[in-house]
């Protein structure tokens, strides 16, 4: 779950991480009455769950609460790097005589949290490692001890400050620390964090929580639940209501496979035939009958979708179970479009005998049945 | 360096979270191969017992009765990690992690402990380890098995079966497959594992199964290219079609930013010697190629 | 500090732990309104800071709301144990199936907390330690590994437990220790954890913190602040607001020492030559003239203080430091006492002469110096 | 068995907390003892010095320019905790933690954490360590030590100058003296400081101060009757007129119910061969009539 800046920088807020005097606007009006309070210059930011927005134009500056109103209404209801700005986030502008980057994210090769700190702030992380990577500096936190006072000084040191800045410093990274774990971050960052006359901010504020962690985190899901739909398309938050899992793509032939592995594997061996998926869906484990029906239904509602290619290794999967689901789809289907199923293993036999009763073919081999598919629809 | 555990026909195992649906399936799946289950746990249902193997409220008084050395794990994710800290406090290795969906912060925690211990976690979110006609510790259908000459080690469950099978039909069969796990933060990678391989004399050579996300592929690729593995290896990457960003069902398959992408693993095994398929079904057909 | 049982029964329900229905009276009234809200058999529990309550008539039963309030009229005001009754506990009477105990607490010689439990509930665990010591069950806790489930779900199995009842106590352990841990605990206990039909229940409460993490609970003293000070004398109150250490004895030589072992050396001195201290009082590290002055200006206002004896060996303290607040206080004093100072160290020389020229002799030793003031004020 | 480390001629240590009022002042009277103070750590106060010491931000920055063994701690408790796990980082040893008023919870992970890696922590809350005429890493009086044959444990600091001063002006004057802190819970007990005291050669006799609280003294009879300390043994407990619940000063120095009262203490020691004192001035009396 990414959480929209405003949101991170509630939480930040939380933490005692310092953010720039600001709140969240859904219309222009609002965006005027919060630039008022302020008082001073503000920034007008599109709140969108993707990287980038600075360069395409989804921050604004405004000097008076006029022009932010006015910087409002340009930014909501657009589409800033492809998703559609919803809301902004009216903040005190800030003095900036330099940018930082700090940041703690889950390290899958240490199997630990690593802080990161960078003097060349402002710009994506990516970009520093790929330019300059020197400049990274790294700490790898173990577990069972945890990010230190003196390891965060130590950080801060290497990427150039001293006295009272790196107590300060040093400080937001332990905090940014205790965030991270508390809140079960993936990934949490200040980028930049901006170094003002009156101290260090956190200009933007990124966090990314653990998914798989959301059940210690309902709080979050009531306070910010909305917004994590965003970066979804309109597909994937109504397959994400039946409880599939999916990711959409842009081709035509819709992919339903049981396991993660597998069903990747399906995607591309499609397009190794020269195909083009129309998705990923993953079945999981012991699928019963009608969460296949479910994910078959699904795929028959989506307009690109030209043909289904439904591949399956029983395991604790039952073929009988995914063909009585199968059969269940098209029976329910208003329109039926052609189908390849592969399907091997636990009671495959009880299931091919019911989908060729129904006059499904049905094949073994998974190649075989990418490139049938493909050639179904006439290939690209 | 970590030292691994695997299983063999000697292995004793007790199932954590045995009562519930998942661990009374798989618990009559395994003792049907041959596995030796011993005992079973669930706090609160102890005296109980499951497919006739007695069930315990603590792995404690199950060793109390029976002689155990390792253990595989069926409680849900919430509780998994509570379980864990049971069996290392029980010294059980390895350690065998069913459970999906365990918290990033939990899975660090406990595989830190258990490296501090010297103890081998496989998983969490993994189909589990098989020395083929020995001992099945996990949930992968035992169909798709001979015992043979390949090792397998995969990030992926269903892949795996897709891949042996093709291996089996060939005539090759397997020695041991494990399966690394499906999330950000396993146990095991698959430098660990090749290590326990290139010492395994029933192993003639090893498939790598690997998916996008991380960069595990590309850290086994220097450990083979700075001669850590020597015998023959194959490997097959599953996510080309993947797009940045999007998680791939495994909450571990995910490309972010520039890093992760099957593109740059594939590189970087063949640059390292390994032969690299493009479909599941040549995979099996560069071992034959290769041992012969 | 230790809380009072509704204060720590607060803090039990903050973390989950079950506690009968109730709330704390300081008038009768109140207490009938209370027992009008419950609309059962309640108890009416004096609320004091020591133990052994029960068998001093501390709680009384009432079965009707005008019960409760003649039970509270009968409480209220009166002492207990020495203490002055100042609110009561209005709870529902538990049906008890039978009366368990779990305690958490810190064990000085595994340097770690230790886990208690016994089937012996309703007694003090130093009774059941004397008499069946083999029924209570320890189980030092790792500070690294923290109490886990499994280890909790152990000690409840060994008092006899099983089941669901075994999942519950194991459950409540498993709080009372994050509570130990989260809010400092020096002790934390369960006694006795009731079992009722509708589960388990705490019955009473115990919650000593930890004097030394206070700083890290400042919501706890505004929440609790007054009773901490309700098992203190009332010149002990007096000396905790002027922020000396002090404790009150019975005897009549006043004592000033520096460092806590050589003031406990001191009064056994005295009380080796036939003395009576009338209290501790340390200075600490490095008493400035004004702490001393403060410290003998208390005593002398202390009427049962015959004679004062102050024992110093300058390290950090300075002898001259001690010197000038001696005097200082007899200048400000109305009555001025008889004073024996042993007085070697830091700056002795400089001391020595202030003293004398006060007319103040000072000794080398402190057996002598306690053999003076115990013949000054003419033995016992 | 705890491994524990003292102090003496060749002992360098940074004081940690070297810019606040005790952390210079006793830096000073260290270095005029002869203590090698070589470096002091105050984060964001890098580049100052004090009496001459150069200061750093981190302990880390300390040993990069110095050969440190030990430190010795005077930040305020909330802290304290932290410039601990600083020093056992950077693998220090002994770490004298001087700063009282840290929670009790804060030194039970402290002292696990040194115990894991086998340094030696002496304190909190204690005056520290002296090699008499060697090296002296503490808060204690200079003067009241002579060099000599006496070995001194003890749980309280002025009392130990009392005590000192008394073996001292009698001839015998003391090897080594460790405070181990007035708290309830600190590194060294005093089985730990026996251990060590055994094994010196320079000392022939060790005092035990004792006070009221816990049970540590009982701990070291016991310890002492089953032959673990076999040279002769003096102790004085302080607290006999203490009342039970009233902290007498020390967080440590409390009776809790029927235990740790100095009745107690006297009477197992006793019982363990050693020779109680009754006051202060009886110790170098009775230490004189051991050694002769």
């Amino acid at each position: 779950m990414r959480l929209l800046e405003w949101e991170a920088k509630s939480v930040f807020r939380d933490y005692g991480i310092p953010v720039p005097e600001g709140r969240v606007a859904s219309t222009p009006g609002e965006a005027r009455i919060i630039a008022e309070e302020i008082d001073r210059p503000v920034a007008v930011k599109a709140q969108i769950p993707v990287g980038g927005r600075g360069k395409a134009g989804g921050i604004l500056f405004a000097e008076t609460p006029e022009e932010a109103e006015e910087a409002a209404g340009r930014l909501l209801g657009s589409r800033v790097r492809g998703v559609e700005v919803k809301e902004v986030l009216v903040e005190r502008r800030l003095a900036l005589e330099g940018e930082l980057y700090l940041g703690v994210a889950v390290d899958r090769g240490s199997r630990a949290y690593t802080a990161l700190a960078t003097s060349e702030g402002g710009v994506e992380i990516e970009e520093v490692a790929a330019r300059t990577p020197e400049r990274i500096i790294r700490l790898t936190i173990d577990p069972l001890e945890g990010l230190r006072p003196h390891h965060a000084r130590w950080l801060v040191k290497q990427i150039g400050l001293v006295g009272r800045r790196m107590l300060e410093a040093a400080d937001i990274l332990l905090r940014l620390y205790r965030l991270a774990v508390e809140m079960d971050a993936e990934l949490t960052e200040i980028n930049p964090l901006a170094l003002t006359p009156e101290g260090l901010t956190a200009a933007d504020a990124r966090l990314n929580v653990d998914d798989n962690a959301l059940f210690r985190h309902r709080d979050l899901l009531e306070r910010f639940g909305g917004s994590e739909l965003l970066g979804l398309t309109q597909r994937e938050r109504e397959a994400r209501r039946l409880g599939l899992t999916y990711v959409e793509l842009d081709g035509e032939i819709g992919v339903i496979g049981n396991g993660a592995g597998l069903t990747m594997a399906t995607l591309d061996t499609v397009q190794l035939y020269g195909g083009r998926p129309a998705n990923f869906l993953d079945l999981g484990g012991g699928a019963p009958a009608d969460r296949v029906e479910a994910a078959v239904s699904f795929l028959l509602t989506d307009p690109k979708v030209e043909a289904l290619f439904i591949n399956i290794l029983g395991g604790i999967t039952r073929c009988d179970d995914v063909a009585r689901g199968i059969i269940a789809a098209r029976e329910r289907a208003g329109a039926w479009k052609p189908v390849v199923v592969r399907m091997i293993g636990t009671r495959e036999e009880e299931g091919r005998r019911l989908l060729e009763e129904a006059g499904i073919h049905c094949l073994d081999s998974m190649e075989e049945a990418a490139e049938r598919v493909v050639s179904l629809i006439g290939g690209r | 360096m970590r030292m691994v555990r695997f299983v063999d026909a000697e292995t004793r195992a007790v199932v954590q979270g045995i009562t519930g649906r998942q661990g009374r399936f798989h618990t009559r799946l395994m003792l049907e191969y041959g596995t030796k289950i011993v005992a079973g746990v669930t706090p609160g249902k102890g005296g109980e017992t499951v497919e006739g193997v007695p069930v315990y409220d603590t792995v404690a008084e199950a060793l109390d009765r029976h002689q155990v050395d390792a253990s595989i794990i069926f409680v849900p994710a919430p509780y998994a990690p509570d379980a864990v800290y049971e069996a290392l406090d029980a010294e059980l290795n390895p350690i065998v992690v069913i459970t999906e969906g365990i918290p990033l912060r939990d899975e660090m925690e406990m595989v830190a402990r258990a490296m501090r211990r010297g103890i081998t976690i496989v998983g969490p979110n993994t189909p589990g380890v098989i020395k083929v006609g020995e001992c099945k510790l996990g949930i992968m259908p035992a169909r798709v098995f001979t015992r043979g000459r390949v090792g397998v080690i995969s990030r992926s469950g269903t892949l795996t079966y897709e891949i042996a099978d093709h291996i089996s039909r060939i005539g090759l069969g397997e020695s041991t497959c494990v399966g690394l796990g499906g999330d950000p933060i396993t146990g095991l990678d698959f430098i660990d594992a090749l290590r326990w391989f290139e010492e395994d004399p029933e192993t003639e050579a090893v498939v790598l199964i690997g998916e996008i996300g991380g960069d595990a592929e590309e850290r086994a690729a220097d450990f083979i290219a700075e001669g850590g593995f020597t015998k023959p290896a194959v490997a097959y990457i599953a996510g080309r079609t993947a797009k940045p960003g999007k998680r791939m069902g495994h909450a571990g398959a995910i490309i972010q930013g520039s890093r992760g992408t099957a593109q740059s693993k594939m590189e970087a095994l063949e640059a390292a010697g390994v032969s690299v398929a493009e479909r599941p079904s040549d995979v099996a057909r560069l071992l034959k190629a290769l041992l012969g």
